[in-house]
């Protein structure tokens, strides 16, 4: 740090100046590694087929993993995403008959609605996001089974709906699309747009950003809703692309966006994050799923989905272990 | 467009696509898979979706991209997996269903998927509700311990049976509740219902682990299963066939999970030429006093 | 002093939330007011109120432990497979039954050390820290028992579970005496008062000369041995274990009722009664629901909204509040 | 009349805190507020921009009745306040935390350059070069307390309000703080002032509203009263002077208790040595970043030092972690209270007896008798102002905390105490009340490490001072030596010699 200006380099511009770059510069790092990995050892690993649907499958995850990294910059957390969109994706596959417009203007506002919820409770009743969305996870839940009558709804295949889940543009998924479109949106709000620096401060202490003038209550409001918003529209393109409303699905959602926004340098108490190490985060935990599949394609060991579980827990380990590690060397040299 | 052939080979790449391996059955259902591909000497290629629909699909599409040759998929719902079936088929890969099926208006056996093979959980809770309408001896009051909420053998399982008690009459269902399949849940609320419900004489469980579960609520509440409350179940494992013969469940209707032989049976017999069913039927046994004892060894 | 409402609502809310419920239940649910459904009620919250006092400790010292389901199913494999002779040969059978007590609770709590050791040596976020373990745990436990169920018999060890001492459910009787001790812990005695100090304020904790990472790698072991033990009560209830099932969804439950007990996310204070008492509430609130015939899916909802109005009730003038 | 406020009453609980408050204010005047600590200083400030809501009276801003619902109507209203002890946004770059919630816009998104720009342009007026984008928890307390200046001074407001915003700042950046007022004032900019160094107030107010026990008590032109007077009317009574009768100390180093030799680590501490005598009060003075704090840490192994040697009567004191000093009778009271010193929620009780916990112990039980003993004692002796002991102290005044963490430590019995700038935010009476008490302590053996940044303080109550420049210890000043110009010269060693 007590560099010189003359010694700045380009190769400057990629020494981490700070534990946010340096977990994005990790999660990066494990990101090619693992696409190499894959490449080097799976036959069609890097087809079209399989990157294809790879990001239309997980664009879902990509976007409720932005929702939750918003929140969890507020030093707040949302257990709600997966309930969300599952009641929205019941919403929206109710509506589809009317039209893809309204089948996607009901699955936001579905989850639009649960996420303004979340807001109200957290700012207005002052209950704590861990368990005010963790209500509100039972309780969409609830709700997507009361409105299906306990089973999957089938989207109408008459209306354009289902293309919002299952068809192409420009050669690249419509999901996909979506999700990019999202990223560049989150990027913009946060790095750009006066509404970042208030969600970080906030992160950073609430009461100090009370103090300094912030609108501390719309801004947290506003952030689970975009939550809510951004799970509703995981749940939309649930129901689109697998053409039915899911009641039952969405289980573990938050725990995965939880861990990509973690694996992507955010910190759970707030105050610092990223949009774009987010994306990285949750592409690298999706692709641990999808090399463990081709993995068991080789024949070569056959891993039980019990043995993944331990691979997942453990690979989780070693990223949060390492950026651990290299923090700390950071500080200490 | 046609349905996809499967050349005839001396070996294949088979995929199977698990719905999940949260429970006895399935991990039978695997075991009997993973064991007679072994046996014919098959590439064996295995997913588990942890009991997400959509996991599944994208698992089905895994399966598309390293090119097997046919796909066994357990569908873990009706609708949300057609678009894996649906892509299979544009992959030119052939899918045969085990245990469940897909949503009939939106894909067809010998159309968009070979054929499904697998038994009907309508069925199943209707042969249960039947043979209690010949020995109630009775008893009338119902108390039933569902399946996972939303998943479809407890939706089924509760209309095949909920409508031919209805058909036959006389009986009352005094509570129907969730006990999420498992053996622990299923006794709590077997203990709670059976306390709000102290006349309840029947108890009905959509599997054998919660049927378990009842029988333990029972003692405990002081009562003897098959005795004073009778007790039906689903499934047909070796722990409940033993319970019958024991006296303390009064029947099962057996839902077998050892699909192996008769899957890759039926895989020859498409890359053979033959002309397939839309629907091979699983043929289920029934356990009640009369066969238990002697059965007790081959139940699965 | 004038009566405070609100003040006097945050302080007992949860036993005034608990006694509505029984009221509730007296008048609309029919049986209920009978020894057995008491027993009933307090033989199913048992375990959820072991796991909570745990998760009490941690939730003290700023952390939380998600690992708890997953430690359960842990303990509940490996107490039937010592009992059957399939990890340790059954040398002396006088043995083995201790063993399947004691060595169960030895793994978890290396387990729980080892969650605590990742929050202190790595400064790993908790929730994180935990999640490896709740990923990785329950898999463990599958590939222990490569997913089967675990059937077995053992009057002695089930004791835990179906006995009964001086007419109490064991299983209750260990419930009193992990809270009786947990109370105690936190109120009298010095290391109660390090929890409460490192959740606090941890710098100044450590200033003050107490070890707070050995205070956090202690109470993530606490955590650890009593899910454990919870584990060890829940298969020895059902003569069976299951790794893929037991203790599911229990690091919810315990949370929730934590929280609706009165004790803060945040760290620095616990109170084990009231944990107690919200666990209570919550399995009241389930109880109803289901000797109420209503339905799966709407009880969801309305365990939220309760949930969310008990927590409420607790902290409407809590100190949370400024 | 730009601002005025009348009959403000507030209450936290059970806890009447203002009573019949009141301030007015004219435009372009600056009006010193002062009052002991807990007096309702902050108070009767937070309920002025909104941050707290009052239980009665009324509040004139601007010839409209107002009343804020929130900080951010006040700011919006020409409010810009400086709170006492905040932090700003840790984790946000300099600039940022200079314009949240106002930041230059184009095309509705925020304009970063013009915003760097300006935020280099306003710290200049400071006197403060520094890298606008680094997070500003990079940068030490002064830094943090002048970046929180500048925000505030650059919101164009009516009104400045700025709460103890000298507490730890040096001369010189208290000295350009005052030029930029000036400059405010003459633009018609009103400011209210709350510091406890009376000689501040006399430099720059025009006004005096003093508080006491949460009423105004008097106003008055700052030139029509006495320091004295002043005094007096705040306390309520004379102000027992703390003349310390200093000690003419053998400096010999047969009698010390603690030997520090070229101690180091990192690049804060370079080579410090200095000598703790037994029941002397030894002083540690340098400009801020000095690195008094580092090298009290060092000692204390709150932190872990690289080179040198530390020994404690003879005997080296390599300790592992700060609970190994404490046992070998050393205590530490932090120079930041709110971050490394209370417990919050604790009471007062449990915050005091924090440390002493292993020795109150028996059997892992808490001894209630000894503890009530204790915690009794030392709210007697130091004249603390809480409700009960169980009050959270949290809820106490600066000052009232700062004395329980002393009791923290006195009650221990210690043979070593560092006390880092033991009366920062502290009012004059207790200022004088925590010297005497350390003096008295030190008379009967106690050795203190005091690191100050007032130089009265140090010239009153030091027996011997440590000089530190940039991480070395430059000189050492005995008793009769220590005087305000020897003082000045040994800080500003390094300028001399650089
Ligand atoms: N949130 C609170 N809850 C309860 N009591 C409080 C709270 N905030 C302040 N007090 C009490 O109000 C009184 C006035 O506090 P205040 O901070 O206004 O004092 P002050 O004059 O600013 O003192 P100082 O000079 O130490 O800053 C104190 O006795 C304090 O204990
Ligand atoms: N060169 C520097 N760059 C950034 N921050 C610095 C620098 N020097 C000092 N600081 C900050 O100044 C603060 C005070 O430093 P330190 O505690 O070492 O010295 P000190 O003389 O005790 O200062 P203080 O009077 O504030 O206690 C520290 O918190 C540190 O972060
Ligand atoms: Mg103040
Ligand atoms: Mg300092």
């Amino acid at each position: 740090m007590t560099q010189t200006p003359s010694s700045q380099t380009i190769l400057e511009a990629f020494v981490p100046r700070s534990n946010l770059q340096l977990a994005r510069l990790c999660v990066i790092t494990v990101v090619v590694a693992l696409l190499i990995f894959g490449a080097l050892r799976y036959d069609h690993f890097l087809s079209s087929y399989n990157i294809l649907s790879f990001l239309r499958y997980n664009s879902m995850f990509m976007l409720i993993a932005l929702g939750m990294a918003l929140v969890i910059m507020t030093g707040g957390i949302d257990l709600s995403v997966g309930g969300t969109a599952a009641m929205a994706s019941v919403v929206a596959a109710l509506l589809s008959p009317y039209g893809w417009a309204v089948g996607l203007a009901g699955g936001l506002l579905a989850g639009l609605g649960v996420g303004m919820i979340n807001g109200l409770v957290v700012t207005r009743l002052r209950i704590q996001p861990f368990i005010a969305t963790l209500a509100a996870m039972l309780a969409s839940y609830g709700t997507a089974l009361l409105l299906a009558g306990n089973q999957s709804v089938s989207v109408s295949y008459d209306t354009a709906f289902t293309l919002i889940g299952q068809d192409d543009f420009l050669g690249f998924p419509i999901p996909a699309w979506i999700a990019i479109a999202a990223y560049v949106a989150g990027w913009v709000a946060l790095e750009r747009h006066p509404v970042g620096r208030r969600i970080l401060a906030i992160g950073d202490g609430e009461a100090t950003a009370k103090l300094m003038g912030l609108k501390v209550e719309r801004t947290l409001f506003g952030v689970y809703a975009a939550s809510g918003l951004l799970a509703g529209l995981a749940g939309v393109i649930l129901a689109a692309q697998f053409g039915a409303g899911q009641p039952t699905e969405g289980v573990g959602w938050e725990l995965f966006a939880i861990s990509s926004v973690v694996v992507g340098g955010t910190v759970l108490s707030g105050g610092v994050g990223s949009v774009g190490a987010t994306m990285a985060g949750a592409l690298l935990l999706a692709m641990v799923f999808n090399i463990l599949n081709f993995e068991n394609g080789l024949g070569v060991i056959s891993l039980s989905a019990y043995w993944q579980s331990v691979i997942r827990g453990a690979f989780l380990l070693v990223v949060v272990v390492l950026q651990a590690k290299l923090a700390s060397a950071r500080q200490n040299p | 467009a046609e349905l996809p052939s499967l050349k005839k080979k001396e070996t294949y790449k088979v995929g199977f696509a698990q719905t999940e391996s949260n429970n006895p059955w399935r991990i039978a259902q695997t075991e009997s898979m993973k064991a007679e591909a072994a046996k014919l000497g098959y590439q064996f290629v295995y997913t588990d979706a942890a009991g997400s629909a959509a996991k599944q699909v994208a698992d089905v599409n895994s399966m598309i991209a390293q090119g097997v040759d046919l796909i066994f998929l357990a569908p873990r719902e009706e609708k949300p997996l057609i678009p894996a079936v649906l892509a299979a088929k544009k992959a030119g890969i052939p899918v045969i269903l085990l245990d469940r099926s897909v949503d009939p208006k939106l894909a067809t056996a010998g159309k968009d998927y070979v054929t499904f093979i697998g038994s009907d959980f309508v069925e199943e809770g209707k042969r249960v509700a039947e043979w209690l309408v010949k020995n109630a001896n009775g008893k009338t009051k119902i108390i039933e311990l569902e399946g996972t909420t939303g998943s479809s053998p407890a939706n089924d399982r509760k209309k095949g049976f909920d409508d031919a008690i209805k058909a036959a009459g006389g009986f009352q269902i005094v509570a129907s509740q969730s006990g999420d399949f498992s053996r622990d849940k299923g006794r709590q609320v077997a203990e709670a219902l059976l306390q709000a419900h102290p006349d309840a004489n029947i108890v009905y469980a959509h599997n054998d682990e919660m049927a378990l579960g009842a029988i333990a609520a029972l003692e405990a509440a002081g009562k003897k299963p098959g005795k004073d409350v009778l007790v039906l179940s689903i499934d047909g494992g070796k722990e409940a066939v033993k319970a019958i013969a024991d006296g303390k469940i009064g029947a099962v209707v057996e839902c077998n999970p050892r699909f192996g032989p008769i899957a890759y049976k039926t895989l020859k017999r498409y890359a053979a030429g033959d002309k397939i069913e839309a629907w091979v039927k699983n043929t289920d046994k029934f356990y009640d006093t009369a066969n238990a004892s002697a059965e007790v060894g081959s139940a699965y | 002093m004038p009566f405070n409402l609100a003040s006097w609502l945050s302080r007992y809310g949860t036993f005034v939330a608990l006694i509505l419920l029984i009221v509730f239940n007296a008048i609309a649910t029919p049986n209920f007011l009978s020894l057995q459904t008491f027993n009933v009620n307090l033989t199913q919250v048992a375990t959820i109120v072991i796991v909570a006092v745990g998760m009490t400790l941690v939730i003290a010292t700023g952390g939380i432990d998600l690992s708890v389901g997953s430690l359960m199913a842990i303990a509940g494999a490996l107490a039937p497979m010592i009992l059957q002779g399939t990890i340790v040969p059954t040398v002396n059978p006088l043995l083995t039954l201790p063993l399947a007590f004691i060595l169960p609770l030895i793994v978890v709590a290396m387990l729980g050390w080892f969650n605590g050791f990742l929050v202190t040596r790595y400064s790993i976020q908790p929730i994180v820290a935990t999640l490896v373990l709740f990923t990785a745990g329950r898999g463990i436990a599958q590939v222990m028992t490569n997913g089967n169920l675990q059937v077995f018999k053992n009057d002695a060890f089930q004791f835990v579970a179906l006995g009964y001492v001086f007419g109490i459910p064991t299983q209750v009787l260990i419930m009193i005496v992990v809270v009786a001790a947990a109370a105690f812990l936190v109120k009298r005695t010095a290391l109660g008062r390090q929890i409460l100090a490192v959740g606090g304020n941890e710098k100044a904790a450590r200033l003050s000369g107490i070890p707070a990472q050995r205070v956090k790698r202690l109470v993530y072991l606490i955590s650890g041995v009593l899910a454990g033990l919870a584990g060890l009560i829940v298969v020895a209830r059902n003569s069976a274990s299951d790794a893929n099932l037991v203790g599911l969804g229990m690091e919810l439950d315990a949370i929730a009722a934590v929280a609706v007990g009165g004790t803060l996310l945040t760290g620095g204070r616990a109170n084990i009664l009231g944990t107690l008492l919200g666990a209570c509430v919550i399995q009241l609130v389930r109880y109803t629901l289901l000797a109420n015939g209503v339905p799966d899916a709407a009880a969801l909802v309305v365990k939220a909204a309760l949930i969310v109005a008990a927590v409420y009730i607790q902290q409407s003038a809590g100190p949370g509040r400024t | 009349m730009l601002l005025s406020m009348k009959g403000i009453n507030k209450s936290f609980g059970d806890v009447q805190v203002l009573t019949n408050a009141g301030l007015d204010i004219e435009p372009g005047e600056i009006m010193a507020l002062i009052g002991q600590n807990g007096a309702g200083k902050s108070t009767l400030i937070k309920i002025l921009t909104g941050a707290h809501s009052c239980d009665a009276g009324t509040i004139r801003f601007q010839g409209r009745d107002v009343r804020f619902a929130s900080t951010a109507e006040s700011q919006a209203a020409g409010i810009a306040t400086i709170y006492q002890e905040i932090n700003l946004a840790q984790n946000r770059t300099v600039a940022e935390n200079i314009f949240l919630a106002r930041e230059p816009r184009r095309f509705g998104l925020v304009d970063r350059a013009r915003m760097q720009a300006a935020a280099r342009t306003v710290l200049s007026r400071f006197k403060l070069d520094i890298d606008v984008n680094r997070p500003l928890q990079d940068f030490g307390a002064a830094t943090r307390q002048m970046v929180a200046i500048a925000r505030g001074v650059t919101q164009n407001a009516r009104l400045l309000i700025l709460d103890e915003p000298t507490s730890s700042l040096d001369e010189q950046e208290v000295e350009v703080l005052f030029e930029t007022m000036r400059t405010l004032k003459a633009d018609g900019v009103a400011a209210i002032f709350i510091s406890h160094r009376l000689d501040e107030l006399y430099a720059i107010c025009d006004r005096v509203t003093i508080m006491r026990d949460g009423r105004t008590v008097a106003v008055s032109p700052m030139k029509d009263i006495s320091k004295v007077a002043l005094v007096k009317t705040m306390l309520g009574k004379e102000l027992a002077a703390f003349t310390a009768k200093k000690r003419a100390h053998g400096d010999g180093d047969g009698n010390s208790l603690v030997n520090v030799s070229n101690l180091g680590a990192g690049v804060r501490v370079r080579d410090v040595s200095l000598a703790i005598g037994k029941g002397e009060i030894a002083g540690l003075a340098g400009l801020l970043g000095a690195g008094r704090t580092e090298t009290a840490r060092l000692i204390y192994a709150a932190d872990r030092k690289e080179r040198g040697s530390v020994t404690m009567a003879g005997r080296a004191a390599d300790y592992a972690a700060p609970a190994d000093a404490i046992r070998d009778g050393m205590g530490f009271v932090s120079e930041d209270r709110k971050v490394e010193g209370i417990v919050p929620e604790m009471s007062v009780r449990e915050n005091m007896t924090l440390a002493i916990l292993p020795r109150l112990q028996k059997a892992g039980l808490v001894d209630r008798v000894a503890q009530r003993g204790i915690v009794e004692k030392y709210i007697q002796a130091l004249g603390i102002k809480c409700s009960s002991p169980e009050q959270p102290i949290r809820e106490l005044s600066g000052g009232n905390q700062q004395k329980v963490l002393l009791a923290r430590w006195l009650c221990m019995d210690p043979r070593l105490l560092i006390v880092d700038e033991p009366t920062r935010g502290i009012d004059v009476g207790a200022k004088a009340e925590i010297l005497k008490l350390l003096r008295g302590l030190a008379d009967e053996g106690l050795s203190v490490l005091m690191i100050s940044s007032e130089l009265e303080e140090l010239i009153a109550a030091a027996d011997s001072v440590t000089v530190l420049s940039d991480g070395k210890s430059v000189r050492r000043l005995a008793s009769d030596e220590i005087t305000e110009a020897n003082l000045m010269s040994a800080m500003a060693h390094q300028e001399v010699t650089a």
